[in-house]
């Protein structure tokens, strides 16, 4: 493909192009997804759009057992961000399979169930619940920024070591074929190295990114703002940490799907990761600004694909790369 | 007791009028559809700070009149303080800006079925939500008796409107420029034992609700409370307004304000633990 | 000290109170300072407040030969932020050391020089340079945020192993006595492994945040914005992450002194560090915006401690772990 | 050709005036100091989009007019064009909104010790700093010729403007909507010759600063090119403003166009390398 101009003639831009992705063996008519947490079980935003009309619903991390989270204040605004501290909570997996995928899945949404664990072994048994389900629930995101009670509390997402044990546990629970997504936090020093390791432990791609360890404090009460001291930074802030992993690591991974998020609020946002290398886009806080922040993200994507003369979206994955000799390094 | 819940809707609107009461601001906005289907106890989340805001997060406000056939179309007013950089930004706003709007959010106040005593409790600007409680409920038949409180009467909204959608309306300020001396719930009892109150609807500061709670469980009359708790969505996908809520099943669970809400059945709240998880709350470390 | 409660009688409050603070072996009387970068040589600011009044002007990186930095485009506006990409550039530490440092001392600013080096012998004769003009420089600070060139361009800061050896260094070539500070990026997975590496290393006090790796595309031409491809975030945006590594790191290590930084444009902000522990904060991208910012800041910061009742900023230093008991995990 | 650079002020200022000017918008800002101090060539810098915007950096236009006994003290004006978030905030205010103004920023235009025969050549809103300075050259005697150029006519900024400070002026439109057409390099030659211009004054897109450098240096007259780098501050501490400019001792710098320029010497600015550092660049690593 040539270079990219502007199109001077927008009245003659055909208004609609093949926005089909791949990502492995996942496969999706549309590449704007929600971002775990960031949409409930599905149910609210579908009073705002059509679900099906987007890539794929993720739903909020689940786990073995319920969770009650965290103690309130379990929010923060920031600027343009906002701090969470939810300790993701949740119903469990049972509850969770029986009640909400079903009805999702009536709705006609692609399902994209977002694990999450304590230990190695819940991520196993969890993912294993999950796949029980069959062809209804279409992948499973892994998300491996949760503490690892059993070695001090450390996140599974912070070192290779243990972001490959999950990601090999869960591989083994679902079955070689099953598309699998490790959903990496951006708060390491290499984030090549962590994809790296969860690609050579099976996963099908990666999710990228989740929050930044962050902390506000109140300068009323001079305690930290949330109950859970720090919390997770997220929104437009970080998007330029959210595009740049998203750059590093298609750059050393070029084969790998990526989905990309981290402050996605508009079509241009979206596009942005498109260039980066992602795969899809999973909008998050942007829903809470605007409830169907999703579908009308996806409408300016396209508009944008079309604009640039784009035919379609998987033309478009990755095309930053192309148009610049790499010379990275930094200040 | 159950309302059926209004399907909420995003809407671009446009503001009105904007209007100083007291020290509070009156903020009347076209909104079609929002109006038309509002019920009371139903709040809206308006976005703030203009198109490149730092601010990121919708604030809720509840309604105070909805009028499905205003001059321009569906209105809604809200009545707000100013605290920080959301409601600062709303109080400079003028006639003809737009302001995004999306509601009518929450569970709106649940009404009795048959016609009852209820008295009415407002705190501040937490009186906002009153008035078409107080109307609805005299349309089925309910006698409704309202206290108003505030710190200072310039904090005491409401009083005109009061007097016309209550049948009794009583007036508390702390410095007694305005009405009884005190806090609300220093009179409370007097007028629920005049009155022979069956049902409290109270709306204002936690602690203002705690302690009418904790009023009413001893007479036991059931007290609907409304409570503001930070939200991030107001729609029910973040999970950030939870409060610890008993459920009929006698098991506590991490409630959203913002869809189960946020008015609770007084009882039912563990007010005391709110900031906690409480022991044996449903999924807690202690629970599993 | 009991708890502090808002004053309720500002009409009654102290207008001034004790600003100094002591960063080890190094005394200010003010704890406002300007943050490497973003006050060139003090001579611009200086058209916009007197730079005796602030705790010290901490001058922009300088190597031991001079700089061309990068290309252009050099930055990018973010939301609540700002990506640069400067590449370091400066006239060397010679003449560095012979034009701006005795311009700066003629204003009675105190003088913080900033070093940076492609190696860590670069680190060490550059020190010994900036040490050889005596009393006049009160401070060095050592940006280990940059590349080394002899290890594949990894940055120092990102390994404890070669953030120690640089610190080590200089600590060498300026003699046991003279306060040096590691200024350490939050690009790493363990932000309190590094700092305890450079105190070991002999750091009187450490400087946090830099800024964080990000990148933005230019949607528009579908490139990177800035020719570096990458660039380092900064602004109000990032200030979360910032106060979360100071409070981790006074946390880990109560006694080390801290001057805080990231995102600071109002007293209140600097606040937040000053509870979460630091002993001095830096203002950096706010004087873009605004600049006086430094002065503004430190007399907003003043006005705070007072309604408070701090009776000194020395009180309030790391108040906010007082205030909170421990239990810090994430979700 | 040296001026002395006047010290700058940051002001917190009060728009006076909004106004439409085909395809741009004309603000005039009571900007008090500012305008008494200002010299042609500098520029202003303006913070936009209000208390809690999420656009951190200040936006730089060339000061237009500067009027220090306007009716509310000194004022300023700008000639802008909406191009993004900034602009666009700055094209909706209204009278009395206040606007934070840091300026005069740069290095004033040099101006010739001795009368010459003076070509000010504008692209698009790129006129705006040429008035004051045909004005101030007047006053030192100097003949001053105007030519400005846009690709539309709704582009051309400063015709009224134009015939009130020029002895003669010439409009260049791509369309051909008003003037000549085609761009203004296209009638450069004609004009000087027939003038018998001694120096050039430019303002307007690279493109078109870099030709006339490159014509007027095969003529042997000097240019000066007033420049638009993206700028962080403004005010020379950011170093994100910089291009390759030859010195006089013929080594090539990275020099700050925000306080060196943002008029450069068009011979001396290294056109086919901006956006890179070209070899032998002072500290650059083929240099050191
Ligand atoms: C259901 C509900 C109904 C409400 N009704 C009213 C009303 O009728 N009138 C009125 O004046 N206020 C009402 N509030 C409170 C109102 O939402 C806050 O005053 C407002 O959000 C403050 O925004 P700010 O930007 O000025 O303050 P900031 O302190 O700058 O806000 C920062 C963040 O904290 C949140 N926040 C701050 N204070 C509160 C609060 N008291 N409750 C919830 N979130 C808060 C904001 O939403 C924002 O996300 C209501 C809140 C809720 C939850
Ligand atoms: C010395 C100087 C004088 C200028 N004079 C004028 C003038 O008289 N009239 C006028 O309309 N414009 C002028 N400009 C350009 C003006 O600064 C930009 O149009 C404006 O910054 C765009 O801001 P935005 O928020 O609308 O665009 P955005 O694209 O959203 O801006 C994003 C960022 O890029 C920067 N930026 C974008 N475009 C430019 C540009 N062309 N030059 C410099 N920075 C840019 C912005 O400052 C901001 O930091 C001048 C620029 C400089 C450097
Ligand atoms: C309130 C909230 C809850 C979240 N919960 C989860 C979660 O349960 N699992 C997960 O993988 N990510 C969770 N995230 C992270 C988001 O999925 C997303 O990675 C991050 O917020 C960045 O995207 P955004 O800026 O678009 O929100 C949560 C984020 C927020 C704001
Ligand atoms: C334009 C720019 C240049 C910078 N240059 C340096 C530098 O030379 N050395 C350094 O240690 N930090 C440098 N920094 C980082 C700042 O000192 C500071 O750590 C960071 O910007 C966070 O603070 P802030 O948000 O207040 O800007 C630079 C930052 C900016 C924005
Ligand atoms: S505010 Fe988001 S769930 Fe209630
Ligand atoms: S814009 Fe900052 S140095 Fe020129």
């Amino acid at each position: 493909m040539t270079f990219k101009v502007i199109s001077k003639h927008p009245a003659e831009e055909k208004s609609n192009i093949d926005l089909h992705t791949s990502l492995g063996s996942l496969s999706l008519p549309y590449p704007v997804l929600t971002a775990s947490g960031c949409a409930g079980s599905g149910k609210e935003l579908s009073n705002f759009f059509d679900l099906s009309k987007i890539g794929a619903v993720v739903t909020k991390s689940i786990m073995a057992n319920p969770r009650s989270g965290r103690a309130t204040p379990r929010m923060a605004e920031t600027p343009s961000g906002m701090l969470n501290s939810i300790g993701l909570q949740g119903p469990g997996v049972e509850a969770f399979m029986n009640d909400d995928v079903p009805w999702l899945s009536k709705m006609g949404a692609r399902i994209i169930v977002s694990i999450a664990g304590n230990s190695v072994e819940e991520f196993g048994r969890t993912a294993a619940r999950v796949r029980r389900a069959g062809a209804v629930v279409s992948a499973i995101e892994i998300n491996i920024s949760c503490p690892n009670v059993s070695n001090r509390g450390l996140v599974f997402a912070c070192a290779p070591q243990s972001a490959s044990e999950v990601v090999n546990t869960v591989r083994r629970a679902v079955g070689p074929q099953f598309p699998i997504f490790a959903k990496l936090s951006p708060d390491v020093t290499d984030i090549v190295e962590i994809a790296r390791a969860c690609v050579d432990a099976g996963a099908t791609g990666l999710a990228m990114i989740n929050t930044l360890l962050g902390m506000v404090i109140d300068t009323k009460t001079l305690k930290p703002k949330v109950a859970g001291i720090t919390g997770g930074l997220s929104g437009p802030a970080i998007r330029p940490v959210g595009v740049r992993a998203v750059w590093q690591v298609h750059s050393a991974l070029p084969k790998v799907p990526i989905i990309g998020m981290g402050g996605i609020m508009s079509g241009e946002d979206a596009f942005e990761y498109v260039l980066a290398g992602a795969s899809a886009v999973s909008v998050g806080t942007a829903s809470f600004h605007d409830p169907s922040a999703a579908i009308r993200i996806q409408n300016e994507l396209n508009h944008l694909l079309v604009h640039h003369g784009f035919d379609s979206l998987k033309e478009a994955i990755g095309f930053g790369h192309r148009q610049t000799e790499e010379k990275e390094d930094r200040s | 007791m159950k309302a059926s819940i209004p399907t909420p809707l995003q809407v671009r609107g446009e503001v009105i009028s904007l209007k100083r009461v007291g020290d509070y601001f009156q903020l009347s906005i076209a909104a079609p559809g929002i109006a038309e289907r509002m019920k009371p106890g139903q709040f809206v989340a308006l976005a703030v700070g203009g198109q490149r805001s730092s601010m990121l997060l919708r604030r809720a406000f509840s309604i105070y009149t909805a009028d499905p056939r205003g001059v321009f179309g569906g209105t809604v007013e809200i009545v707000f303080a100013v605290q920080g950089g959301g409601t600062k930004w709303l109080s400079q706003l003028q006639a003809h800006s737009p302001v995004d709007v999306v509601g009518p959010l929450g569970t709106p106040f649940p009404i009795p079925a048959v016609p009852v005593k209820a008295l009415l409790v407002g705190g501040g600007y937490g009186a906002a939500p009153l008035f078409s409680l107080a109307d609805l409920l005299r349309t089925r038949g309910c006698r409704v008796e309202m206290i108003l409180g505030a710190a200072t009467g310039a904090r005491l909204f409401g009083v005109v409107e009061g007097r016309r959608a209550a049948s009794q309306l009583i007036l508390v300020t702390e410095d007694a420029s305005l009405g009884l001396s005190g806090k609300v719930t220093d009179h409370l009892d007097a007028v629920v034992e005049r009155s022979g109150t069956e049902l409290i609807y109270a709306c204002g500061p936690m602690g203002m609700l705690k302690a009418i709670s904790f009023y009413a469980k001893t007479k036991g009359i059931p007290a609907q409370c409304l409570v503001e708790e930070e939200m991030a969505c107001g729609i029910g996908v973040c999970m950030t307004c939870v409060l610890p809520i008993r459920g009929e099943d006698g098991l506590t669970r991490m409630t959203r304000a913002c869809v189960s809400g946020p008015s609770f059945d007084g009882e039912s709240v563990l007010w005391d633990s709110i900031g906690t998880i409480p022991a044996g709350t449903y999924g807690s470390e202690a629970s599993s």
